[in-house]
């Protein structure tokens, strides 16, 4: 060899978009609300966070181990499991469970599929499920936000005021629920008039750590389309859709339900419309199907809000979107641009 | 100026086009090589067989090789020479072909263009259809985009499928090249000779010339030279968006023409003829002087090369002395490739020998190429996205690599035209198109229409 | 605790037992009845004449109907099997009883007098080889056979491995960049001569449970192929001046397998050969 | 015809056979076990209701009193728990209401004059292990065990050990501690009711 | 003499292999549904097993009985007949003598009549085996399932309720993983022994 | 009308709420060993849903016409199975000798299926949910069907997709499929609750 040639198909450049690079840009756009999570939820959301994200890591590193595979930490995909599922637990969640859910999330949800991009279903929304499902008691202890709650100590997870409801989308479930109740709905939508709008804004709220302040969700999300990490079809989709299907049941009877704007803006939806229902793995890859996958999303989720049995839907129709992905695209195969072959 | 297209297609990347590496260097010519190694097959189509025998001479221009199939051009010596041999030797696509080796004798001048025989008063009338299709056969023209395709069929005039479009494909969309751009810019009437000619031979009077419109400079000279002849006064130059692979003909006709060419057919099912710049160049030299295509231009470039240029050499020359000529490999050049980074041919021996599709050598240095690591494909779409035909590399990439060849026929894997742009995109670093071009060699050879 | 009283109808009068008992009986005989008439008139109204092998096959079955084979149950299997032979051994439950018999059925052991083996054409080992670059694309003999220059020699082993993916009963290992077969568990079913891109897979008829070769595949002139391969024919014709079964052509030599026995003549035409390209395969 | 006859016996004998001996097998042992599964079923109620009041004998106090539940009423009976002695120790009743995954059915058990709650049995539910179906656990039913037999309320944060009218609910699964509260304060004025016309408690 | 030492491996191979090699659950994967439906707890795990025993005994010794009398049209039937005859013992036992253990099983006792398995022993083993050989075939594979199902069952129980059989087995503060007693439980868990069972049964690989 | 509408739930509830592989773990035998592709899957769905709807309707007419008036509840079990195989055969029979495109499409399956938890599993559960009136037979035991045929297809679309990826060779096939199943579970308990 006179010079160090090397000789491979073509082509023989490419761009220097790695699959780290991607993770790493999504993880910048998960920091404003991971600020926002410390702000209103102290310590008790660093403690949570880290300890999720370190969990993913090891989960991560020991089935690699355990297969004598490459070590894949570096593609950070582990750290975004990480978060999302720290940003998708209640603040107060003891450590124990946020171990278990971690280690769950990376083994069963993707590592026994074969690692990063064969997983079928979200692996943080299936961790958050085992949780959800294991330990429901937990899953539903809100924090009070240290802006409500001015005795709350700075810096330190303990002796928080920790009480079991008062959610917003807890309210207007409420209401659905005992149906003779109408002053539960109508304090919601009230509340979405005055003053509660801005608390769903700027997260000012009780929730899961990351999915409180809608400003810092909004404002990553954006960040994530500008930058082209992910397409808009499925945010649009989602919102649009969610807005759309909430919007029947408000204008039918607007005592009962709540207003699509509310919907919009409480629980996880934001979070799921921007981080969770995009992430490639588990969404279809076609532009057809990623509107299909979002119009599912956002309509399962209204479905489950207003007529299921718990307040919240976002992760069970994620989950579920997740599973008829295949069938997605197994139904909206694109087209040849020169048309399909005949014979 | 209305065009029935939007000038550009979907998908495509946009590659760092390093053009001004060697877009200011005047077109060449070079000394004569001591040796040279003419390829059998230089073509699409039937494989021409030798005429000549060992120790042989052999005069310039000389028919030395050629095959009776209709689908085929002829090969002539582009030197006054002896036949050394005819033997293996290494060919860029094939691994090792037979070639004849001709050495050059002392009394041989370099071939020097001859853009000057062409100028605003270029009767194309003077030549009938049928002179213009022998010649062109007799000169063994084929197409010097790339494909190879004998130029001399695509012209003859086909009653039952009409040619209603001519597309000159000027686009040179591939980074680094730039020889069809110096061709524009210094032989612009002799192509404009070229495609009158082929409109002629076809009886078809729309023609375009689709430019990327990175190039004002050429597309302007085309503008001026046009007002001021009556012979070419029918073309119209088309500034396509500059998007690789703009120069891809399926592309180029769905830009210009917004004709979209069926899935594994050709331009001519939607009666279109695309014809590269230099080709029409090489027609208008061999329909007017009788000359054969034994020398064409080179555009030895990249970052591995110490004096990019561009070069009139002629077929058949050895690939390490042209880079010679050009000053050399620089001490980081890793990669040397036959044609342009996205589609062209990594080869190794510097022996290798141009052919008459060779339009670049480009030398990538160690920077230039990204060391593949691929890891798990993350569905980010992106492949899909750039894709110009719109089919789905990755599930195609993945049946193959995991021997399920029937998913990756479900998913069109025929209609790929092997750009490049998905593996380019990819940021799992995934050889989408290697895997690609694999299965379609799995696919014919279970056909068994490919031999072993 | 549970046990206690199972027995209890041992206390109980027999006739009063018989009396709550009947209708039970009774119901259950006509409903048998009923079964046995519409059954076996079915049976012999409906019936539809098949290959008589599918019913065997199907007999030979566990009938678990579990579906691990990927058919619709063991039936359907069945008719797979006699249709497609190489179904066989998809029936987990079975295992390779059930394998072994169904072969026994459908005649599988193709009878031939003499058995075809594969032979790689090509003997030389990464050392042996000359490599002008690095390759750097797909791990796999096609892709690589696409490019040029992936390694001096455009007619011998890349190693990559193709034939080893195809052969079903892993016979095939990859030795320092050359494909070795295994002749003990090699069944001679040519998977992996479909599969080389090369054409380096030869089945070959073996007289003897090893067999001569010219190792080569290299049409390079001589000075090429010394160039590009250290154990490389180079079509010096010393072989063919032992025996005929030896021909040279295109810088080639070749041996024809019908005409090769173990003699003098064929041991001298390997020991003269200078590098040494001539050489057994087969079973040690 | 005949030969049609002997064809198919030959082909059917054995199922007809085995058709009547199983046939004769289950008969026989449903004959034997059938006094043992009739206890077992009546002798689940009377359990939990023992298990409720340690009582002698239970009478039926009030035969098919109309209990409003969501759909309507049910028709149940008021059983009188009376020891040894001929003493009334309480009232129970099986009553019903849905949840949250499906109907459940208690046994609720007040004392002689209908003040107290003396507790309840689940008789059949169908709640999420781990959720809903903690009613059975003690630290939800204890909360019912002398509690005032009044109209409950449903908190979410308080004092389970506190025997009052509050009753806390089991933390991620309200649903069903609702359900729980209805079903008690529902049929409660009813049961009052019919045992203040049969003139058993004032 | 001969006949005696070719057919006493046999017997024993019939009682052993449905323990390990030929595990209904683990290694065959027939019957699945059982194992997912009824291992909640080991208790009803147990008694699910032992019914399973003791209808695949009694239909094997049955169908053994009679299988040089069948005709082929009536036999999917008559396997059926006795099969279900033998389950509908069982059920009733179980009503009379462990009533809550009926009550929790519920649908599952008269399920095990379409059970894969013991179709596919009466078709594998007692229609061609003689009448010893289909009972200790019957025990063998009866008794793996059973061990199956405990194994499953104790896993399930330990970490949903922090019992095994009803005692107590965790320590105070463990927090009872309740997703275990769900559906997700049941299947998760038994994917994941099932590919344990192929670990260790895999081949050394060199 | 109000019978419509509780049909239609009937009609929802065993199809997704309840689906009988999810909940009630019936039919993982063919659910494992029939999904690996989705024209199998397909088939094998549509023919379990016309058994279960034949089925459910004929024991449903049996329990209720003839062994309850009679008082015969004790042979239910032999009963539901004779009658089940007994159709089964001689459905399977009938199009395999008449409809060979409709038995090469469907037919193949129903050998298999007689014997399949999912066909007794919904009597059964006709039976212990008390059901009184055929229509709401016959919409129940189509319905089970159905869930069955979109589980099996879901899970068969996921395979196909999982034969790309580099799961874990212990793992594959089964394996694999039961977790994903349990996965599925975690999803489709989002319609808990939604029809009682
Ligand atoms: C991405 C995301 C998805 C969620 N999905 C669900 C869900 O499917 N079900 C649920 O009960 N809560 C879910 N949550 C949590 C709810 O958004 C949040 O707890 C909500 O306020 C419901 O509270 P409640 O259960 O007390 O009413 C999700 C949170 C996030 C961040
Ligand atoms: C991806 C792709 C890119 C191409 N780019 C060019 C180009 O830049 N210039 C060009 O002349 N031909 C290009 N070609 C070749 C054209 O498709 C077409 O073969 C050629 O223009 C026909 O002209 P010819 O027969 O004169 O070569 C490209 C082909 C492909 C598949
Ligand atoms: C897996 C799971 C099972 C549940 N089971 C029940 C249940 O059986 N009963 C109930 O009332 N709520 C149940 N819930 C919770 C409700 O959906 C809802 O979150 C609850 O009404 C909120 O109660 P909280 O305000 O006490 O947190 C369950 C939730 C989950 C995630
Ligand atoms: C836009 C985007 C969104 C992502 N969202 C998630 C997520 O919600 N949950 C998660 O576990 N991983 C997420 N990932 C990381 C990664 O794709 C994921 O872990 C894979 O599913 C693992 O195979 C995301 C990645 C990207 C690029
Ligand atoms: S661009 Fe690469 S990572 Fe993205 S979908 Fe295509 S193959 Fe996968
Ligand atoms: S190489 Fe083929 S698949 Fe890839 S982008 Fe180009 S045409 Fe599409
Ligand atoms: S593929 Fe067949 S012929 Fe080749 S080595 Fe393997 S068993 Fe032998
Ligand atoms: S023999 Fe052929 S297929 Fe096998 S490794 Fe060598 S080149 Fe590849
Ligand atoms: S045990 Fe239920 S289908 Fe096999």
């Amino acid at each position: 060899m006179v010079q160090n040639l090397t000789v491979s198909p073509s082509p023989h450049i490419n761009k220097h978009h790695s699959t780290q690079s991607i993770m790493l840009n999504v993880i910048i756009a998960l920091m404003p609300s991971l600020a926002a999570a410390v702000f209103f939820f102290r310590m008790k959301a660093v403690y949570v966070t880290a300890t999720c994200v370190i969990t993913c890591l090891i989960s991560e590193w020991l089935c690699n181990w355990y297969r004598k595979k490459p070590n894949s930490l570096g593609d950070l995909s582990a750290v975004i499991t990480g978060l999302i599922l720290a940003f998708s637990v209640p603040p107060a969640l003891p450590i124990f469970a946020a171990i278990i859910g971690s280690a769950f999330a990376i083994i069963v949800g993707k590592m026994v599929f074969g690692g990063l991009g064969a997983n079928i279903f979200n692996p943080a929304m299936i961790g958050r499920a085992f949780l959800t499902a294991s330990f429901g008691g937990l899953m539903t202890m809100w924090t009070v936000p240290a802006t409500i709650d001015p005795n709350m100590p700075v810096m330190t997870a303990a002796n928080t005021t920790v009480m079991t409801q008062a959610t917003p989308l807890a309210w207007s479930k409420e209401a659905i629920k005992s149906k003779n109740v109408k002053d539960e709905t109508k304090k919601v939508n009230a509340s979405v008039a005055n003053g509660m709008l801005k608390n769903l804004l700027t997260g000012s709220r009780g929730g899961c750590i990351g999915e409180t302040c809608s400003i810092a969700l909004i404002i990553g999300g954006l960040y994530l389309i500008l930058t082209g990490i992910i397409t808009w079809h499925i945010p649009a989709a989602v919102l649009i859709s969610t807005f759309v299907f909430s919007s029947i049941p408000y204008f039918i009877n607007s005592n009962y339900y709540a207003s699509p704007v509310f919907h919009l803006l409480s629980g996880g939806l934001l979070i799921g419309a921007f981080f969770i229902a995009t992430d490639p793995v588990t969404s279809p890859l076609t532009i057809k199907g990623r509107w299909i996958f979002g119009i599912g999303v956002g309509g399962l989720t209204i479905l489950i809000r207003t007529l299921g049995a718990y307040p919240e839907g976002m992760m069970y129709s994620i989950l579920l979107m997740n599973s008829v992905t295949p069938l997605i695209e197994k139904f909206c195969k694109i087209v040849p641009a020169g048309g399909i072959p005949n014979a | 100026m209305n065009f029935p297209g939007k000038l550009t297609f979907k998908g495509g990347v946009h590659p760092n086009d390093y053009k001004t590496l060697s877009s200011q260097c005047a077109i060449k010519t070079i000394p004569v090589p001591k040796q040279l190694s003419i390829m059998l097959s230089q073509h699409i189509g039937a494989i021409c067989k030798p005429l000549v025998n060992k120790k042989d001479t052999v005069t310039t221009g000389q028919l030395i090789a050629n095959a009776d199939a209709f689908v085929s051009a002829g090969i002539h010596s582009p030197v006054n020479g002896t036949v050394k041999d005819i033997a293996l030797c290494s060919h860029p696509v094939l691994g090792r072909a037979q070639a004849i080796i001709i050495e050059s004798s002392d009394d041989n001048q370099p071939k020097q263009p001859v853009p000057n025989t062409f100028d605003v008063s270029f009767n194309p009338a003077l030549y009938s259809a049928d002179k213009i299709f022998d010649a062109v056969r007799n000169a063994g023209i084929v197409g010097m985009g790339g494909a190879g395709f004998p130029t001399s069929v695509k012209i003859k005039a086909n009653p039952k499928a009409p040619i209603t479009d001519i597309i000159i494909n000027a686009c040179e969309c591939e980074p680094f090249i730039t020889c069809d751009y110096r061709l524009m810019l210094e032989w612009t009437y002799q192509i404009l000779a070229g495609a009158s000619l082929i409109s002629k031979s076809l009886g078809c009077n729309n023609i375009y010339i689709g430019i990327e419109n990175n190039k004002p400079d050429a597309i302007d000279i085309f503008n001026k030279a046009i007002k001021t002849t009556s012979f070419a006064s029918n073309i119209k130059i088309a500034p396509v968006k500059t998007k690789y692979p703009q120069g891809g003909e399926r592309q180029l006709i769905k830009s210009i023409l917004n004709k979209e060419v069926p899935t594994g057919g050709i331009p001519p099912m939607v009666g279109v003829l695309v014809s590269n710049v230099a080709t029409c160049a090489a027609i208008a030299e061999a329909v007017v002087l009788n000359t054969p295509l034994t020398h064409r231009v080179v555009t030895v470039s990249g970052n591995g090369i110490k004096n990019p240029g561009n070069f009139y050499a002629p077929i058949g020359m050895a690939v390490g002395e042209l880079i010679e000529t050009a000053g050399g490999l620089t001490h980081d050049a890793v990669k040397i490739i036959l044609g342009g980074p996205m589609m062209g041919f990594a080869i190794a021996d510097l022996a290798t020998p141009l052919t008459k599709t060779s339009g670049a050598i480009t030398v990538l240095a160690q920077k230039d190429i990204v060391k593949r690591n691929q890891t798990p494909c993350i569905r980010c779409g992106r492949c899909i996205a750039s894709c110009p035909v719109n089919i789905n590399p990755t599930k195609i990439a993945h049946g193959v690599k995991h021997n399920q060849l029937d998913i990756a026929q479900q998913y069109y894997m025929s209609a790929c035209i092997e750009c490049g742009c998905c593996t380019y995109i990819c940021p799992a670093d995934i050889d989408l198109t290697g895997y690609i071009k694999t299965g379609k060699i799995l696919v014919a050879r279970q056909k068994k229409l490919m031999p072993k | 605790m549970i046990f206690e009283n199972t027995f209890i109808f041992a206390q109980i009068d027999l006739l009063k037992l018989w009396q709550d008992a009947w209708p039970a009986a009774v119901t259950m005989l006509v409903l048998g009845f009923g079964f046995a008439v519409i059954l076996l008139v079915a049976s012999e109204k409906l019936k539809v004449v098949q290959d008589e092998r599918i019913e065997k096959v199907a007999a030979a079955l566990p009938g678990a109907n579990c579906g691990a084979c990927g058919c619709a149950g063991c039936a359907d299997y069945a008719k797979m099997v006699v249709m497609d032979p190489t179904l066989l051994g998809k029936c987990a439950p079975g295992g390779s009883k059930t394998m072994a018999l169904i072969a026994g059925i459908l005649n599988l052991q193709i009878s031939e007098d003499v058995p075809k083996r594969p032979i790689v054409h090509c003997n030389a080992s990464k050392d042996d080889k000359t490599y002008l670059a690095k390759y750097d694309g797909i791990p796999s003999c096609t892709a690589a056979n696409a490019i040029a220059n992936t390694q001096a020699c455009k007619f011998g082993c890349l190693g990559f491995g193709d034939c080893k993916a195809a052969c079903k009963f892993s016979s095939i290992k990859i030795v320092n960049g050359l494909a070795t077969i295994d002749y003990n568990t090699c069944t001679g079913c040519g998977a992996c001569m479909k599969a080389c891109p090369r054409g380096l897979i030869e089945m070959v008829p073996f007289k003897q449970s090893r067999i001569m070769t010219v190792a080569c595949r290299s049409q390079e002139s001589g000075k090429d192929t010394k160039a590009f391969c250290k154990v490389g024919c180079i079509g010096c014709k010393l072989c063919t001046k032992q025996t005929d079964a030896f021909e040279v052509n295109n810088n080639l030599a070749k041996l024809d397998y019908n005409k090769y026995s173990p003699n003098e003549q064929f041991e001298t035409a390997m020991k003269k050969c200078p590098t040494g390209i001539i050489v057994f395969r087969g079973k040690e | 015809m005949l030969s049609k006859i002997k064809f198919f016996m030959q082909q059917s004998w054995l199922l007809l056979l085995a058709s009547f001996l199983f046939g004769l097998m289950i008969a026989v042992a449903d004959t034997a076990w059938k006094p043992k599964v009739e206890e077992n079923k009546t002798g689940k109620v009377k359990n939990m209701m023992k298990g409720l009041i340690n009582a002698n004998s239970f009478e039926v106090a009030a035969k098919d009193v109309n209990i409003p539940s969501d759909k309507g009423f049910i028709k149940t009976d008021i059983y009188k728990a009376v020891d040894e002695q001929g003493n009334v120790l309480g009232y129970e009743y099986i009553t019903s209401g849905s949840g949250f995954g499906d109907k459940i059915e208690l046994i609720i058990a007040v004392d002689a004059k209908c003040e107290k709650y003396l507790g309840y049995q689940v008789l059949s539910s169908n709640e999420t292990p781990g959720f809903g179906d903690k009613i059975k656990g003690d630290y939800f039913s204890k909360q019912f065990v002398g509690a005032p037999a009044a109209e409950f309320t449903l908190v979410k944060v308080g004092k389970a050990e506190d025997i009052d009218n509050q009753i806390v609910a089991i933390s991620g699964a309200t649903i069903t501690s609702t359900a729980m509260v209805n079903i008690f304060n529902k049929s409660i004025v009813s049961v009052k009711e019919t045992l203040a016309q049969k003139g058993l408690i004032k | 003499m001969a006949d005696g030492i070719n057919t006493s491996p046999n017997y024993f191979n019939a009682l052993t292999a449905g323990l390990w090699k030929e595990n209904p659950t683990f290694r065959l994967l027939i019957g699945m549904c059982p194992p997912l439906a009824v291992t909640t707890a080991v208790k009803p795990a147990l008694t699910m097993g032992l019914c399973v025993i003791f209808v695949l005994v009694c239909s094997n010794m049955v169908i053994s009985l009679m299988r040089n009398l069948l005709k082929p049209h009536l036999r999917i039937i008559m396997f059926c007949l006795s099969i279900a005859a033998f389950v509908t013992v069982a059920d009733l036992y179980l009503k009379a003598f462990a009533p809550d253990m009926s009550e929790i099983l519920g649908a599952y006792v008269p399920l095990i009549i379409v059970n894969c398995i013991i179709i596919f022993r009466a078709e594998a083993c007692a229609s061609k085996s003689n009448v010893l050989v289909s009972i200790l075939d019957g025990i063998g594979s009866g008794s793996g399932f059973t061990c199956a199902l405990i194994i499953l069952a104790g896993i399930r129980e330990l970490l949903a309720s922090g019992k095994f059989a009803d005692i107590q087995v965790m320590p105070k503060g463990f927090v009872p993983w309740a997703a275990m007693q769900m559906p997700v439980g049941a299947f998760v868990t038994l994917g994941l022994l099932i590919g344990f069972a192929a670990i260790i049964t895999a081949p050394k690989k060199d | 009308m109000s019978n419509i509408s509780v049909l239609i739930m009937a009609f929802l509830s065993v199809v997704i709420v309840n689906n009988f592989v999810f909940t009630k773990f019936l039919g993982t035998c063919p659910y494992l060993g029939c999904s690996g592709r989705i024209d199998t899957a397909f088939g094998m769905g549509l023919a379990v849903t016309f058994v279960t709807t034949l089925s459910g309707i004929l024991t449903w007419l049996v329990d209720h016409y003839i062994l309850v008036p009679n008082k015969l509840e004790i042979t239910r079990y032999i009963c539901y199975i004779i009658v089940i195989a007994g159709a089964v055969q001689l459905v399977e029979m009938y199009v395999k000798k008449f409809f060979p495109p409709l038995y090469k499409s469907f037919g193949i399956f129903l050998p298999l299926i007689s014997t399949n938890c999912v066909i007794l599993g919904i009597c059964l559960f006709i039976n212990i949910w008390g059901i009184n009136n055929l229509p709401e037979v016959a919409v129940l035991s189509a319905g089970a069907g159905i869930g069955f045929t979109v589980a099996i297809c879901i899970m068969a679309a996921i395979r196909e997709t999982l034969k790309l990826a580099d799961v874990p060779p212990a793992l594959k096939d089964a394996p694999i499929t039961l977790i994903t199943a349990g996965l599925l579970t975690l999803g489709f308990m989002g319609f808990t609750g939604m029809i009682k």
